[in-house]
């Protein structure tokens, strides 16, 4: 899954290339730490987490932000996100047989005491690839995993490729081996699941079951003592972590809204917060916190809706006749926006306006030398012109070459960083090239609508604007391919099936290979415009002084667990 | 055949009681008969809560009735009660106790006056505005009360300014209903005489309300006396005030103070000796279930409530 | 009379309302003396300030907006100078008061044994169960329909009689010397004033106290009173021994109103005319004559020379006080000399 | 404040105080019919002669007027679209010659906002308050009037609708129905506070049908339509004036509560919670006075204006109060 | 007085059955099927139409046996039973309608008693205005400027939620961090919801001393002080006392904003974050949830009333 794991800290390599150089990544303190404590942790957000605390699961980005207290990966990585063998697992490809032999440290133990094995693992590709299954990673990742497809279709009980040695050796047998099964969250499933918790639990229930959201057993430095659904957990220390107990008593994490986090931060009343970047300039000189910043690994953009997903086979196709159809009204609406203006205005710089979808994080996959969709209105509205989407009633919108009025409706995620604003702006800007843009549903929508809407393929959407989040894998097979759920635009295309099936083949082992399929795959991106990457964004986290240890750096090999307070009352 | 006759007339209220609201009824008008005629006062008596503003009310048509008939100059106008124009509502008309209350604060004395002409009859303005004055006059207010509210004037006044509107019509008919009772001495004096006057100018008949015996003794010919709903003794002044037969009456007589101080006591024994008859015996006059017997002629003029027989007891 | 001073003597008084920055009195220049074991009537038309007589005497008016002044001498104690938490001692102990509506006289969320314990509460230091005890005696003093029960009950549960003689039984409970009853059967019907009447006249036979009966229906007077003091417009304008004031009533306002009256009994032919009107109207607080014969204007076919320039009370025979000097020139209207 | 429940307090001790009326009444075997209505009713230029007397109910009254004609006339000079106009370079700007209240978040004139978002508020507060008058006095005068089987019926659902928690009702109402604009909002808004307003004005007309100036109109011949809106209704305008200027007082607040809670109108039209909103981010509370305090000072201003003005009329509709 | 308890009692079953048809009325109107919360978007054809395909009354039915089982159906947003879902955040609320509703009396009772006892004093004059300030003040200002004042400037209070306590606090330090973080929300109430009763305690105590049964109390001596404790006060507080019930409903509307500004974790914000997102299923379930607790509302304040006012009682 391409889901992203938050806060792995420390590293001891001084450059990552992936930091904002403006920003450190370590805070240090040479004041003696108290023993114990609790952090206070901000969740900032404008909607409450959904709560589904288990990878296999999750969906929403505030779970996986909340599983980095209670869950761990088995692998650790470097700070080219690569996969490394210092973790809780090691592993070893064997590129002949085509499989991947892991094997756990000696007496690792779950949140709960029980022991973690290697069927732990296997339980987790029998779970995501089980038929009733209702999460949404299963994709070509995990039908890559030879016997796989037979096990979800349901004609095998068990996976044939997966064979258990004993309780810490376990080797999987992969169709083909790609880069993305060395990568950090990639391919290879690095999140076992608990056998003995949800044996019981038929698949299909899983996802409602309070095991998963109200006694949720991990792997992580910390455990989930208690939850209010949607609004705040908190964390105690796990005495079982495989690094021994971490130094905090407990963690508690609270839904704070970006309108008010400023204000508590300065007030001292949470250690911890990941910070809006619009309203920078009012938090940067508080002196009781330091601030530390990374470049996030996601990408904003915005989408056109241009097919839909047929329910039955899961294939999405387009729709030649959509409003959206025409690639040149899509670069025209991407013309039309000065995102770099946005991002100097609006973000103090701390976003950057983004020529290509594949953050620049990821040296070798994204492209630098990508031009991307700068601010030309002429050219918008020569482009507009050029296709027939001209005015001709004379109202100060353009219609579409046939003459019909045209109407595009925008939506967005409410709540977001200056979201409203920018939304405002957007609209504004097509307006001036002609064209008649106004908010789907006539508001911003609430994060879970928005993607069940996408998801749903809702007539009221055709533009929005989303994020797309890589994790550590860049792979965009998730978010590009004809198959995925996950492909909001529903965007089908040929070569771009041809490039997708090159990254995920083994010859994209070779980097300059990959690089070069990348650098096409983006250039096919560019000509299409099915999305218009608009930002990328710096995470910016403010720490209470009286926190010791915090480390951002992708990465890192230390976390949660060394963290200590150096005071009893954060300082204000 | 009389102006306006009563017959077996009774007003039951609905009563709400009960765990689950059982129909239960209250009878405040249980059964009465009179015929009124033109040209003569006649008076009701009782006790409070004895029905006596029921019966004034179910004749106007105020009231739901329950039973029986009410004929006017020989029809029969008890379905019909309830309709907003007829013979009989127009020529029955009625004052109410409290003049204060009777006359809407809201509306100036030349609109209250002229309401029931305006309802009856299609007059042009100078008309109705005559009308009023004439009626105005005729209860000794001067002009410039057409445009007052009823607050500016004392309750005499505004008693005289219900007289006013209910004789607007020049009805047959008037119900007073106590129309005295909460006015001063004096002013009391006054209204009366006014009543007076305008039943010899107009030749009307008043159906006297009151619990005041002196005020029914000053007003009325024919009274009827009212117990729970029932006529207990019914006659003329001779017959009540000179001879009355039921101890009801006899008891509600002697209660009236005497002006006479130098012989309270005497008086006060009297009442004594009543009262204590009134304890004894009048439940010899009662059915079994409280209900006052039917009315028996002892003279042409004098009635008076049956004892039931020992049976019905 | 009595010998000595009075049980209550009442000199000069007045009260006066503020009403928009200016006072006026509604009791001007009253004075009386109440003995023991005597009824005194005060008769008055609506809004001639009987009852605000009352309750200047009981102490209830608000200092805020009344100006009370005079004296009333009780126990050489001249009540007006008196603080709240003396006034309270004599208040229920010394003075008993009954009202006009006994409905709205009564605390709807007590019981009736409460309301009548409150008395003893502060004025005694019965027990409890003393207290209990004397409540029940005095519903049986005041002869309510099933005391027992009645204690018990609220009193909307009880008729309009009942409610009466607990508001009686609330005066009398702790035998005061003095009860001021106002207009206390105005609200009920004849039959059940008589028996209200006999029980106050019982009240002063057992206890001997003076009682200070306020009404305006003569009838009442006539029934119950021993001496009699007729109000007009704040003043007292005639106060008389009750026999002599109905055989031999000297202001003109008192036999005003004994003509004006229909009465129920005596002959049937006497009533046949019209009754006698005074004329003109009852002036209202703020119109009030500053100066001068109060009732002049109602009779103005009398010289105006027959009233005196501020009218004094004069002792005509012992005991008979008449206000002003019009009496001796009063006729009405077409009647001979 | 969302707040339709003063509404129904209002009605139950209305409600409460016929009811002991009555039982008293009832017991009270001498008058039952006697007017249970101890205040003593003062006419309307009476009222207004009252009113006039209280020189803060008078200052009241002429700032509103002031504040209407700012709002009303203030709006003409300022066009949505211009004033919705985002403006990057702009954004937070303090007050000054170019925005005379500064901008809010997106750079948009505050002040704009302001008049015209003022100007909803205050249409919608109205029109509801119409509504609900409109429907809430009918059918009360009506129930109160004829009495019998229709009001038991009225009066039953009535209670059933006041019993529910009709400010959370309209907020799910505004969330689902489809097509949201000004004047489903307007209905919406109505869809329950007429229910409140209808028993207090159906137990009023009650204890005034009781009056026997009512029956005096009947013997006279006067039709019941007549009777109920020229006899009555003048009798309870007092109550109606004073009802009506708090119900419109809670009807504005009510669109301000909505649209700070993002549920009023579309976020795209300017309203008087929108700036509010800004105030819930104490940097902005803080910094940036010039967004939330102008919209929050007109707003209360406005509301306190009109309550005065309610309470003054009530006083002086109440000589009862007027004595004490 | 028990026989008038009982038939209240059995007059609100009348009341729910109208209620929850309305609520399902509601329910009908909004997409999905939010009585079990199990249609949604993506779920095949087949499972919507074995859902829907019955007619209304039978769902009708289904809905009440299922919530009568305690099964209120799936959140949408949470994936979780919305029992639980609500279980969870009960407590809160109630926790803070206790709080809040207590602090309104505790502002309300002394200063309605002062200006109805001294009207037109100073004081009078002083609550009056404030009064009339707190009713023209819409809550969710009253609570911004709370937050801002206590919370930001003077740092006194807590300015949001109710944390989840570890369990290393002592009993006592637990309970004075949930007060806490009480103040500022209750007080943002009582401040706003007060100012009705101090009106209505006030003309209550205006009109009960014009009346004549306080006379004939002063008339018996009582002092002045027991006048007012056992005649005024009683007599005033009745119209206060039997809105007690309905200041539940009053606080359930207020909630909504509070818990909104000072994102408390109750109910009152799941009811606007699942507006938000359109949890239908949770929002039906809220909503019955506050109507019951409405008609509950009521009902307490007609037996309070029938147990205070004798005069009640026997009707
Ligand atoms: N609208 C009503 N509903 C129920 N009961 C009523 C109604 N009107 C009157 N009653 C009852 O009917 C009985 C007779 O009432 P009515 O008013 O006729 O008596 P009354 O003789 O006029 O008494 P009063 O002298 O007090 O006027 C009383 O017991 C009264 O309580
Ligand atoms: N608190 C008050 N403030 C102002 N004026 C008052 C007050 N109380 C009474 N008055 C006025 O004083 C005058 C005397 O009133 P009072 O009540 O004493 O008359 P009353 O003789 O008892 O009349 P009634 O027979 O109607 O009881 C009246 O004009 C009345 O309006
Ligand atoms: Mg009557
Ligand atoms: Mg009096
Ligand atoms: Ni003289």
């Amino acid at each position: 899954g391409n889901k992203e794991v938050l806060l792995e800290t420390d590293g001891d390599s001084p450059d990552s290339s992936a930091v904002i150089q403006a920003f450190d990544t370590v805070m240090n303190s040479d004041a003696p730490a108290i023993a114990g404590g609790v952090l206070k942790y901000a969740l900032v957000a404008e909607s409450s987490f959904q709560g589904v605390f288990n990878p296999a699961f999750s969906e929403d980005a505030y779970d996986e932000e909340l599983m980095g207290f209670s869950h761990e990966s088995l692998f650790s990585y470097d700070e080219e996100f690569q996969l490394t063998q210092d973790g809780m697992a090691t592993f070893a490809q064997n590129e002949n047989l085509k499989t991947v032999s892991i094997t756990l440290l000696d007496n690792l133990k779950w949140s709960d005491g029980a022991a973690l094995t290697v069927d732990d693992i296997l339980y987790a590709y029998e779970v995501i690839g089980h038929p009733d299954y209702a999460g949404s990673l299963y994709g070509e990742a995990f039908a890559n995993v030879v016997g796989m497809t037979e096990y979800h279709e349901g004609t095998t009980d068990s996976i044939a490729g997966i064979e258990v040695l004993d309780d810490t050796h376990l080797t999987i047998a992969f169709e083909e081996l790609n880069p993305s099964l060395l990568q950090a969250g990639g391919a290879l499933w690095s999140q076992p699941l608990p056998r003995h918790q949800l044996d019981r639990i038929p698949v299909a229930e899983m996802m409602s079951s309070s095991q998963l959201r109200e006694q949720p057993v991990g792997t992580g430095p910390f455990r989930v003592k208690a939850i209010i659904p949607g609004e705040s957990v908190l964390f105690e220390a796990n005495e079982y972590y495989w690094k021994g107990k971490p130094k905090l008593d407990n963690i508690l994490v609270e839904v704070v809204g970006s309108a008010t986090i400023v204000s508590e931060m300065e007030a001292g009343n949470y250690d911890v917060a990941v910070m809006p970047a619009s309203s920078y300039e009012s938090y940067k000189d508080f002196d009781n916190i330091t601030l530390l910043g990374r470049e996030e690994l996601a990408t904003t953009y915005i989408g056109f809706k241009l097919g839909s997903q047929d329910v039955e086979s899961g294939g999405n196709t387009l729709n030649l006749s959509s409003k959206m159809a025409d690639a040149a009204l899509r670069q025209a609406m991407a013309y039309a926006l000065d995102n770099e203006f946005v991002a100097a205005v609006l973000f103090d710089g701390l976003l950057q306006s983004a020529n290509a979808m594949v953050p620049p994080a990821f040296e070798g996959f994204s492209d630098d030398e990508a031009v991307g969709f700068s601010y030309d209105p002429v050219k918008a509205s020569s482009l507009l012109d050029e296709a027939g989407y001209l005015d001709r009633d004379g109202d100060g919108f353009r219609e579409t070459p046939d003459g019909e009025p045209l109407e595009i409706n925008f939506a967005a995620v409410a709540g977001g960083d200056a979201t409203e604003t920018v939304v405002a702006y957007y609209i504004q800007q097509w307006e001036k090239i002609g064209l008649d843009v106004s908010l789907a549903t006539g508001r911003l929508i609430e994060y879970q609508k928005f993607h069940d809407m996408l998801a749903s393929d809702s007539l009221a959407i055709d533009v929005y604007q989303a994020t797309w989040g890589t994790g550590m894998d860049p792979n965009p097979t998730e978010m590009f391919g004809r198959t995925s759920a996950l492909n909001y635009t529903r965007w089908a295309n040929e070569k771009n099936d041809a490039l997708l099936g090159q990254i995920n083949a083994a010859v994209a082992l070779d980097d300059n290979v990959r690089t070069g399929i990348y650098q096409e795959w983006q250039a096919l991106l560019f000509e299409e415009a099915p999305v218009i990457p608009t930002f990328w964004r710096t995470q910016i986290f403010a720490v209470n002084n009286r926190v010791k240890n915090f480390n951002i750096r992708y990465g890192a090999t230390r976390g949660w667990e060394t963290i200590e307070l150096t005071s009893e009352e954060p300082v204000r | 055949m009389g102006l306006l006759e009563i017959k077996d007339l009774k007003v039951h209220y609905p009563l709400k009681s009960g765990f689950l609201s059982s129909k239960k009824s209250l009878a405040a008008v249980d059964g009465i008969s009179l015929a009124l005629e033109e040209g003569k006062n006649y008076g009701l008596v009782g006790e409070s809560g004895s029905g006596k503003s029921t019966v004034g009310r179910a004749i106007v048509g105020l009231e739901r009735i329950t039973a029986g008939q009410i004929i006017y100059e020989g029809t029969d106008v008890t379905a019909a009660i309830g309709k907003r124009k007829s013979a009989h509502k127009r020529n029955v008309q009625m004052i109410f106790q409290d003049s204060g209350a009777s006359l809407n604060p809201k509306k100036q004395i030349g609109q209250i006056i002229s309401e029931p002409l305006h309802n009856f009859e299609q007059l042009s303005q100078q008309e109705e505005k005559k009308r009023v004055l004439e009626l105005l006059e005729m209860v000794g207010l001067p002009e410039d009360a057409l445009r007052k509210y009823p607050h500016e004037f004392t309750g005499g006044q505004m008693q005289r300014i219900a007289l006013a509107r209910a004789v607007a019509l020049r009805p047959k008919f008037v119900i007073a209903d106590e129309p005295v009772s909460v006015l001063d001495l004096s002013v009391q004096a006054q209204v009366l005489n006014y009543m007076k006057r305008i039943q010899e100018q107009y030749k009307l008949s008043y159906l006297f309300i009151s619990h005041d015996l002196g005020v029914v003794k000053q007003m009325c010919d024919e009274l009827a006396i009212m117990y729970r709903g029932r006529f207990v003794e019914y006659g003329d002044r001779q017959d009540i005030y000179l001879n009355p037969q039921h101890i009801y009456t006899k008891r509600l007589l002697s209660a009236i103070p005497n002006l006479d101080p130098e012989n309270r006591e005497l008086h006060k024994r009297l009442r004594r000796e009543i009262e204590s008859e009134y304890k004894q015996s009048m439940e010899s006059y009662l059915a079994k279930d409280g209900r006052v017997g039917d009315l028996i002629p002892l003279s042409e003029t004098h009635r008076i409530a049956g004892k039931p027989s020992k049976g019905e007891r | 009379m009595g010998l000595g001073r009075p049980l209550l003597e009442i000199n000069a008084l007045h009260t006066a309302f503020r009403m928009q920055d200016n006072y006026y009195d509604a009791v001007d220049d009253v004075s009386f003396s109440l003995e023991k074991n005597e009824i005194l009537a005060i008769v008055g038309e609506s809004g001639c300030g009987k009852s605000t007589l009352a309750t200047t005497i009981v102490g209830l008016h608000n200092k805020a907006n009344t100006r009370i002044s005079g004296e009333i001498i009780y126990q050489n104690l001249n009540l007006i100078d008196l603080n709240e938490t003396l006034y309270n001692r004599i208040r229920g102990n010394d003075i008993g008061m009954v009202f006009q509506d006994p409905l709205s006289a009564l605390n709807p969320l007590m019981t009736v044994s409460e309301q009548i314990e409150e008395v003893l509460l502060y004025h005694t230091r019965m027990t409890k169960e003393e207290r209990a005890l004397r409540v029940s005696e005095l519903l049986v003093q005041v002869r309510v329909e099933d005391p027992e029960g009645a204690a018990a009950r609220y009193p909307h549960e009880l008729s309009g009689e009942a409610r009466q003689r607990v508001g009686i039984a609330i005066a009398v409970a702790c035998n005061p010397p003095i009860i001021i009853a106002d207009e206390p059967t105005t609200s009920l019907d004849v039959t059940v004033q008589a028996q209200i009447l006999d029980l106050l006249s019982e009240v002063r036979d057992d206890t001997g106290a003076g009682i200070i009966l306020i009404t305006h229906d003569l009838g009442v007077v006539a029934e119950i009173a021993d001496r009699v003091a007729v109000m007009y417009a704040g003043q007292i304008v005639e106060t008389a021994g009750v026999v002599e004031l109905f055989t031999d009533p000297k202001h003109p306002y008192t036999r005003s109103l004994l003509r004006s009256m229909p009465q129920a009994n005596g002959t049937l032919e006497s009533d046949s005319g019209e009754l006698y009107v005074i004329q003109g109207d009852v002036p209202s607080l703020q119109q009030l004559p500053k100066q001068g014969c109060r009732f002049a204007g109602r009779i103005p076919w009398i010289p105006f020379s027959t009233h005196e320039q501020s009218p004094k009370m004069h002792e005509i025979s012992k005991g008979h006080f008449v206000r002003c000097t019009c009496h001796e020139s009063f006729r009405f209207e077409g009647e001979s000399e | 404040m969302l707040n339709t429940e003063e509404e129904k307090k209002a009605g139950r001790i209305e409600e409460l105080k016929t009811e002991l009326a009555s039982v008293a009444a009832g017991e009270n075997r001498f008058s039952n019919e006697v007017n249970e209505e101890t205040k003593t009713v003062v006419d309307f230029r009476g009222m207004l002669g009252e009113f006039r007397k209280d020189k803060l109910a008078v200052i009241a009254l002429g700032t509103l007027v002031v504040l209407l004609l700012l709002v009303f006339v203030g709006s003409l000079f300022f066009d949505e679209s211009q004033v919705m106009q985002v403006d990057l370079l702009n954004r937070y700007a303090s007050p000054g010659k170019n925005h005379l209240l500064g901008t809010d978040e997106a750079g948009r004139d505050v002040l704009g906002q302001l008049l015209l978002g003022a100007r909803t508020s205050l249409l919608a507060g109205t029109a509801v308050t119409a509504l609900t008058g409109f429907i809430g006095i009918g059918l009360g005068l009506l129930s109160g009037y004829y009495g019998g089987f229709l009001d038991g019926l009225l009066m039953r659902s009535i209670e059933s609708i006041m019993v529910l928690p009709a400010s959370l009702l309209v907020l799910v109402l505004v969330s689902i129905v489809s097509e949201y604009n000004l004047i489903t909002f307007i209905l919406l808004m109505s869809a329950f506070s007429w229910a409140g307003k209808s028993k207090v004005f159906r137990n009023r007309t009650r204890a005034e049908a009781k009056h026997d100036y009512v029956r005096a109109s009947r013997t006279a011949g006067t039709n019941d339509l007549l009777i109920m809106f020229r006899e009555i209704l003048p009798n309870l305008s007092s109550l109606v004036i004073v009802n009506t200027t708090m119900s419109l007082a809670r009807n504005i607040g009510m669109e301000t509560s909505l649209s700070f809670l993002g549920l009023g109108l579309p976020p795209s039209a300017p309203s008087i919670g929108n700036l509010l909103r800004y105030a819930i981010s104490p940097t902005v509370f803080e910094n940036c006075v010039w967004v939330w305090l102008p919209a929050s000072t007109l707003i209360f201003a406005v509301l306190l204006c009109i309550i005065y003005v309610g309470q003054a009329l009530r006083r002086a509709a109440d000589a009862k109060q007027m004595q004490a | 007085m028990w026989n008038r308890i009982l038939r209240r009692f059995f007059f609100i079953i009348p009341q729910l059955l109208a209620f929850s048809l309305l609520v399902f009325a509601l329910a009908q109107w909004m997409p999905g099927d939010p009585l079990t919360g199990l249609i949604i978007p993506g779920m095949d054809q087949s499972g919507v139409d074995a859902i829907l395909d019955n007619p209304w009354y039978i769902r009708y039915l289904q809905w009440i046996a299922n919530m009568l089982r305690g099964d209120f159906g799936l959140s949408y947003t949470y994936r979780m039973p919305v029992g639980v879902l609500v279980g969870a955040r009960l407590g809160n609320t109630l926790l803070l309608a206790m709080a809040s509703l207590l602090l309104s009396y505790l502002i309300a009772v002394p200063l309605g008693i002062y200006a109805g006892r001294f009207n037109g004093s100073l004081g009078d004059k002083v609550i009056r205005f404030l009064n009339s300030i707190s009713f023209a003040l819409p809550i969710f200002m009253v609570a911004l400027l709370l937050v801002w004042l206590f919370g930001f400037q003077l740092e006194l209070f807590p300015t949001r939620g109710m944390p989840l306590l570890p369990e290393t606090q002592s009993v006592f330090a637990s309970l004075w961090n949930r007060l806490h973080h009480l103040a500022l929300p209750a007080l943002a109430f009582a401040l706003s919801a007060s100012a009705g009763n101090i009106q209505r305690l006030r003309s209550g105590i205006i009109e009960a001393k014009q009346e004549d049964y306080v006379l004939t109390a002063r008339s018996k001596g009582v002092p002045e002080s027991m006048v007012y404790r056992r005649h005024i006060f009683r007599n005033a507080s009745m119209p206060v006392t039997s809105l007690l019930g309905y200041d539940i409903t009053g606080f359930i509307g207020s909630s909504i904003f509070i818990e909104y500004i000072f994102s408390y974790p109750g109910i009152g914000r799941l009811f606007i974050s699942s507006l938000e997102s359109r949890d239908f299923s949770v929002i039906v379930a809220l909503l019955l949830f506050y109507g019951l607790a409405a008609l509950i509302g009521t009902l307490v304040s007609d037996i309070i009333l029938t147990i205070v006012d004798p005069r009640v009682r026997v009707r």
